[in-house]
């Protein structure tokens, strides 16, 4: 029986899920599973690395940006030989370094007592909201830097919407858990966070909705990839394959994520997946200007 | 007399001992620290200061530690003042009720940080389920008071108070009443007393109590992260966290620097404790005295008012507050008779297996690690308070360490040194429970031992001279003498060390691994994952196993020694009458 | 048990070890309290089952036996504290503090904490403390306990000093007779958890009220002894005089109290065999055994000269006590 | 301070509070090592600057000044612990224990925690864990200061019992003189930090060395006088004898030492003033003032009847001891 290392910053429930499932088509392979917060397994990989034993031969995280990281370390290796036609090209790595394996996107939640419902990014700038925008800050979470990438990196934003923002009391509320809470709580009535909290927790009776913005979503991609250190890659390839087939897809649909493959129908709650616009998004330029970004937020929202 | 010949073969196992417990310490905490200490100044072997020029040159840097120096400083004085009022109390006057009241002021500290804050939060938010029943609740959009450093030292002194109030009380429980009794005598009021006698003569104990305190709060991160960062205030800890999201290659080294800053400041504290203590001589001489005990008299009514007044603003407010959301279907829905139910209970109990495999071993690694620390505390002290061993004592400073740094930190260094094969033996600790135990030895060290030294302190020396005097034997002293007069203290400590480990988050979050899993972790990890109400019923359902075990020791109480149990009742008899 | 003691008086309390002296101080300091009956100061009830002032309101000094020193402050701090409470000006604790270190010979060391004193330098301390804060009461348990002869008598003068200045009434434990005899106004004895006679040391000596106080009190031979008139008790074949004494008549029986120094050695009708012989610096102690009502009995008595052991003596009893029994 | 106690002796250590007693027996005992010098048990080595015995391998007793009792244990607990130390079988620990209870008379409070016995029987406390350890040297600081008289007398009795059956060495600190006298085969008198003298008791009381020791032991007067002779000295306008002394030569300064016992009232070439008469039981203690040599000094004489205070007395003094100064 072969053993198979995953790191994965799903949550439990999807990581068991995700687990299971796979082991029920493979199972000859055994998959031991650590689940943590993108942050944590990330300090756990590197401390690994410093300790030259790196224990994973897969890696299952929320960014394309710490993966493009890894893989200018050298750390990954690329996977060949998958069935990668669907996919946007945008979605994975030129080089079969890493891959998307679904759509977690940054819209707008706000709260139903609110007064105005936002439907653009600018309306989280409006007087009407100052002081009632929550939002991730990116020095705490994966997704708000990909975030923050993104919008800056849209002409039509950029970092003028972040002073506006700052203008209008915005204070960055560590993580996307924290956001939601704070909108769901009625502390705020509006936040940008990512969409399959708010879309699980109305369903359940939060008193929340979330808008996708007509400017269009960033979204975090959670992608796949192996390690170039990886003991077991045959079975590290077998679970990439896994998670890309239209089986594993569905299986991220029915756990409530719009899945990367545009074949396989969003989850109920979701738009289609066609009327989902996703901001352009460059992964290189976002590695080689993150750490400047982040101190440029920092500047701006005074932390 | 055949004094000579023997002399080494007495000494060898006095000796055996000191160092087995020497090594055993720098090995689960002197050596994680110094490797991670070596990460700061050593970039891939070479040896490179500029990343720690670049971490002190960063304004971030400092303003941390400055919010550090000021929630942990404060923390502390309230938690001190906070617990030591209960200590006196409980332990000097005749209050009723005392077991319900030990039990409930103790609770708080069982609860992990990060729940304790989330139910705070709850309470006070605009969505507060209690406050818009009494139709007080803030308007929506307001900010949470207790999103504030003031927020987060009331918090970090309800979080540790249990702490001081363990120590003090012991210590209140020592005092010879004649030294009380010649006060009076000359005249004094209750505060001169207070503040002249009982006060130096707590030294030890006091200043036990608020380095303790001092530290855990420095070390404490969910409290800091779930109240400071939503107002962009950071602390160390926190910052550390921030670094952590950087992802560069520089995380190691970065965390490293900050944890060493951390260090630094754990280590000035240690040493501003040991100066205080060198200042004020309050061993107690060694004629025996009957313990001091003060009627309440009219008082008596009030003060059990105001205490049990404490005890629902820090424990049945917040723990309500859990409640509430664990019976909700989903975050930010109200509760009401409709919208209530056990589905969450169900769903963490019953639906998900890890739930049980996981209060197993937390519970597993709790009671290790409690009953290990226990039995480390009582040799450590006695060698570095009656035996005057430097090495002891060095041992002793370095075991504070580790329960000074955040969590993440300590399990980074775990990582850094146990990933590889143990050398001779072979085997790996990482992946394995093993590399998690380690890490709790490592980490509640300092509440083990802590109480201990300061017992040792408080007693006079004479009275292990007059068991060497009458032949006994190292062991013999150890077991006879050292364990019974500290063993309640030790064994408090172990308890203490018992439910903070069943409860622990930072440290096992790196550390686990598929079927190792924790219960912090698995209450982290669904909060974490947006399952909040998920997390929250399994918050209350540690709570309530906490309440049964304490339950349980409380039934066993008859069998055990007196004094072991923390929250027990050993009621001082008025002499005389 | 009613005890009164006068203003301004010097009493001591003897009794054995575990006989409730200490607690007797405590209650009269009150430190615990009653749960019958009541205590009175200057005609006030300050103790009683229903009402109790507390001991700070006493103005009531008291030196523990267990000395009670504050490990955290010097000699010097401590004897200052009963005047810190009682806010005085600085230059007056400065010249109090200052002549009671003096009286109790330990200014060299008044920077000393008490873990660094010996144990009579830390009881010359709790006399110290209890000097600057010249109560109106004083109570002493044992003060003198660990101090040796000189400094002892030394502070039995300041005692006496200090007495007559303040005018103090004080209430003092001691095991040591002769010093209780020697500074007392009076003395109270009390055994078996009672009240056995309180009067003046000589009364005390010569006239103790009872069997008990009379073997508790003082060295010497306590035997019965069947009254032959108002003023001789039968001893051996013989008879000897007694001190007249109202409550006994003819052929009581009574028990007769010999002193050692009531016995002289040398000449005398009577003879008895030397048993043990013990030098106390300056006298010898001479036990004699003698048989009195058919059984082996031991008197004793003082000598100049040391008597060989076992050696044959002839001695004379001069008039003791007699106390109906 | 070169001092030799023989196996097997009873060794009192006099000296004023706070001279180094207790450290003396801390020294012996093991608990202090020394800077320079040594202290040899049987001949060997225990301590030296370079090499120290631990106190667990002396096979030395010690009864503390301040008692040192283990507060979690019983009265009989403490007493037992030597015993289990050195692995008695219950029963055997049983019979001594309670043997040793019962020397001390305290086999009703046996299960008493000490923080609930009075001071005196935490002090007997003490003595009873000596005695089931029953070492070979026993080291006792003031082991009765807390006692009353008859307690005493019979705890000393125990000691000689003891001393007697088990022929080990005892060194004891007292502060009362006559304790010490009647008990010790030989007294070690320390002052400032030097062993004076180290003698019998007698000889100490009737021959001390110099004049500390002189003043230091016993009560009486110690006066500077010059010598007329080898046997008389100069008093007033009159010579008194003294003890002949073969140091002493013809005008030599002396002092010379007058106890008590040396003067008798009522009769005698010389006269006085009685300037303080103090009851102490039995008989009073009479201060006589006379001038010597220009100067007021004052006699200690004893008596058996009451003098007023302020009453001329003629007395006479007996042969006196004096020493070259
Ligand atoms: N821990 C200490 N530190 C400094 N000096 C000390 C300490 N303990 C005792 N001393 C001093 O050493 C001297 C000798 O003390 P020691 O206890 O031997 O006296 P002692 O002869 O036993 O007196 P006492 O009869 O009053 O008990 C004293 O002057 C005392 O003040
Ligand atoms: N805390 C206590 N609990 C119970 N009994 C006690 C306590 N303290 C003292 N006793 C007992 O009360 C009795 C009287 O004690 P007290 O201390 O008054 O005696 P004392 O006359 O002062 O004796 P000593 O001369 O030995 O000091 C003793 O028999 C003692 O055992
Ligand atoms: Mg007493
Ligand atoms: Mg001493």
């Amino acid at each position: 029986e072969e053993t198979l290392v995953v790191y994965t910053s799903q949550p439990n429930a999807d990581a068991q899920q995700t687990v299971d499932a796979f082991m029920a088509a493979h199972p000859d392979i055994k998959v031991d599973w650590v689940r943590d917060g993108t942050t944590k397994i990330m300090a756990k990989l590197r401390a690994e690395f410093a300790a030259g034993n790196p224990k994973p031969d897969v890696l299952l995280i929320a960014d394309i940006v710490t993966m493009e990281g890894l893989k200018r370390e050298g750390r990954l290796a690329p996977v060949e030989g998958l069935e990668l036609e669907a996919y946007d090209p945008a979605l994975y790595d030129a080089e079969h370094n890493y891959f998307s394996t679904k759509l977690i996107t940054t819209g707008i939640v706000y709260n139903t007592n609110s007064d105005i419902k936002p439907t653009s990014w600018k309306d989280l700038a409006k007087p009407e909201l100052k002081g009632l925008v929550a939002m991730p800050s990116p020095l705490t979470s994966g997704a708000a830097t990909i975030h923050m990438e993104a919008l800056t990196q849209n002409d039509a934003l950029g970092w003028d919407y972040y002073e506006a923002l700052a203008a209008n009391d915005v204070k960055p509320q560590g993580g996307n858990g924290g956001t939601f809470k704070a909108v769901a709580g009625g502390e705020k009535m509006a936040g940008a966070v990512v969409d399959f909290l708010p879309i699980r927790e109305k369903a359940k009776g939060s008193p929340v909705e979330f808008v996708f913005p007509e400017e269009g979503v960033s979204a975090v991609t959670e992608p796949v990839a192996m390690l170039s250190t990886a003991n077991n890659p045959e079975a590290a390839k077998k679970f990439v394959a896994f998670l890309l087939s239209e089986e594993g897809q569905k299986l991220a649909a029915d756990q409530g994520y719009l899945p990367a493959h545009p074949g396989v129908d969003a989850p109920a709650g979701f738009p289609s997946r066609d009327n989902i616009k996703l901001m352009a998004f460059d992964a290189g330029e976002a590695l080689e200007t993150a750490e400047q970004d982040k101190m440029k937020f920092i500047e701006i929202f005074g932390e | 007399m055949p004094f000579g010949t023997s002399a080494v073969w007495r000494k060898a196992p006095e000796a055996l001992t000191l160092w087995v417990i020497v090594l055993a310490v720098a090995l689960v905490a002197g050596w994680p620290l110094l490797r991670l200490a070596s990460e700061a100044v050593f970039t891939d072997g070479a040896f490179d200061i500029s990343p720690v020029q670049r971490a002190l040159e960063s304004r971030s840097t400092w303003r941390a530690t400055v919010h550090s120096l000021e929630t942990s400083f404060f923390g502390m004085v309230f938690a001190v003042l906070l617990g030591g009022l209960f200590a006196f109390l409980v332990a000097l006057t005749d209050v009723r009720l005392k077991l319900p009241l030990v039990f409930c002021f103790m609770l708080p500290m069982m609860i992990p940080p990060q729940v304790t804050a989330l139910s705070w939060i709850q309470v006070f938010g605009p969505s507060s389920a209690l406050l818009n029943t009494l139709g007080i609740a803030p308007p929506p959009g307001s900010t949470n008071p207790v999103y504030s450093v003031q927020g987060i030292i009331l918090l970090l002194g309800i979080q540790h108070a249990p702490l001081a109030f363990l120590l003090l009380r012991a210590a209140f429980r020592q005092i010879p009443r004649e030294l009380i009794e010649a006060a009076r005598m000359a005249g004094a009021g209750a505060g001169r007393i207070a503040a002249q006698i009982i006060v130096p003569l707590l030294t030890p104990s006091l200043v036990a109590a608020a380095g303790l305190t001092f530290v855990s709060a420095l070390g404490n991160f969910g409290i800091p992260a779930m109240l400071g960062i939503p107002e962009s205030y950071y602390v160390l800890p926190t910052l550390i966290y921030r670094r952590l999201t950087s992802f560069g290659p520089s995380i190691i080294s970065d965390v490293a620097i900050l944890a060493i800053l951390v260090g630094v400041i754990g280590l000035a504290a240690v040493l501003l404790q040991n100066y205080i203590k060198s200042r004020i001589e309050s061993r107690l001489m060694s004629k025996p005295g009957a313990p001091l005990f003060i009627p309440l008299k009219g008082l008596r009514p009030i003060v059990e008012a105001a205490l049990w007044l404490i005890i629902v603003m820090i424990l049945v407010l917040p723990l309500s507050a859990l409640v509430a959301t664990a019976l909700v279907p989903a975050y930010g829905v109200g509760l009401t008779s409709t919208t209530a139910s056990l589905e969450n209970f169900q769903e963490v109990l019953f639906r998900q297996s890890a739930t049980l495999r996981a209060f197993m071993n937390s519970g597993g690694l709790a009671l290790v690690s409690a009953v290990a620390l226990g039995l480390i505390a009582i040799p450590l002290g006695f060698f570095m308070v009656w035996q005057k061993n430097r090495i002891a004592r060095i041992a002793a400073h370095l075991s504070e360490m580790p329960y000074a740094l955040p969590g993440v930190v300590l399990s980074i260094a775990m990582i850094l040194v146990f990933l590889q094969p143990l050398p001779v033996l072979g085997i790996s600790l990482y992946g394995t429970m093993g590399i998690i135990l380690v890490a709790y030895l490592a980490r509640f060290l300092a509440l083990a031992i802590k109480p201990v030294i300061a017992g040792y302190e408080q007693l006079d020396p004479k009275l292990d001279e007059a068991a060497r005097i009458v032949g006994a034997s190292f062991f013999d002293r150890l077991f006879r003498i050292a364990a019974p007069l500290l063993g309640p203290v030790a064994a408090a400590g172990g308890i203490l060390v018992f439910m903070t480990a069943l409860n622990e988050l930072t440290v096992s979050a790196l550390l686990w691994s598929a079927g190792n899993e924790t219960l912090g972790v698995l209450v982290f990890n669904l909060d974490d994952g947006g399952y909040t109400v998920l997390s929250s019923a399994l918050a209350v359902i540690t709570v309530l196993v906490i309440f049964a075990i304490m339950l349980g020791a409380q039934a066993l109480n008859g069998i055990l020694p007196r004094g072991v149990l923390p929250w027990t009742d050993d009621q001082p008899t008025p002499h005389g009458r | 048990m009613d005890l009164t003691i006068h203003e301004g008086e010097f009493l001591c309390v003897l009794g054995p070890s575990g006989c409730g002296k200490t607690t007797l101080l405590r209650l009269i300091a009150g430190l615990e309290r009653v749960d019958d009956g009541d205590i009175r100061i200057d005609d006030e009830i300050v103790s009683s089952a229903v009402s109790h002032i507390t001991p700070e309101e006493r103005n009531v000094g008291m030196v523990f036996q267990s000395y009670a020193l504050w490990p955290h402050m010097s000699a010097k701090e401590n004897a200052e504290f009963p005047l810190k409470v009682a806010r005085k000006s600085a230059d007056e604790r400065e010249a109090v503090v200052r002549q009671a270190m003096d009286a109790v010979q330990l200014t060299p060391m008044a920077n000393r904490r008490p873990s660094e004193l010996s144990g009579g330098q830390q009881q010359r301390v709790a006399l110290a403390r209890c000097l600057t804060q010249a109560p109106s009461i004083v109570l002493m348990d044992e003060p003198l306990a660990n101090l040796d002869m000189h400094l002892r008598e030394e502070m039995l003068r300041e005692f006496s000093r200090f007495h007559k200045t303040t005018g103090s009434t004080i209430m003092y434990i001691t095991h040591d007779q002769a010093e209780a005899m020697s500074i007392a106004d009076r003395i109270a004895v009390l055994l078996d958890g009672k009240l056995q006679q309180l009067c003046r040391p000589e009364e005390l000596y010569n006239r103790p009220v009872n069997e008990s106080v009379a073997r508790f009190i003082g060295a010497g031979a306590v035997l019965k002894a069947a009254a032959m008139s108002a003023e001789t008790v039968a001893f051996g074949e013989d008879v000897i005089p007694v001190t007249p004494n109202q409550s006994l008549s003819i052929g009581d029986a009574a028990v007769i109290v010999i002193r050692p120094e009531d016995v002289t050695l040398g000449t005398g009708p009577f003879t008895g065999r030397v048993s043990e012989v013990t030098y106390l610096g300056g006298r010898f102690r001479v036990q004699i055994e003698i048989t009195h009502e058919t059984k082996q009995v031991e008197l004793t008595a003082y000598s100049a000269e040391r008597i060989k052991d076992g050696a044959q003596v002839a001695f004379d009893i001069g008039r003791v006590w007699a106390i109906r029994s």
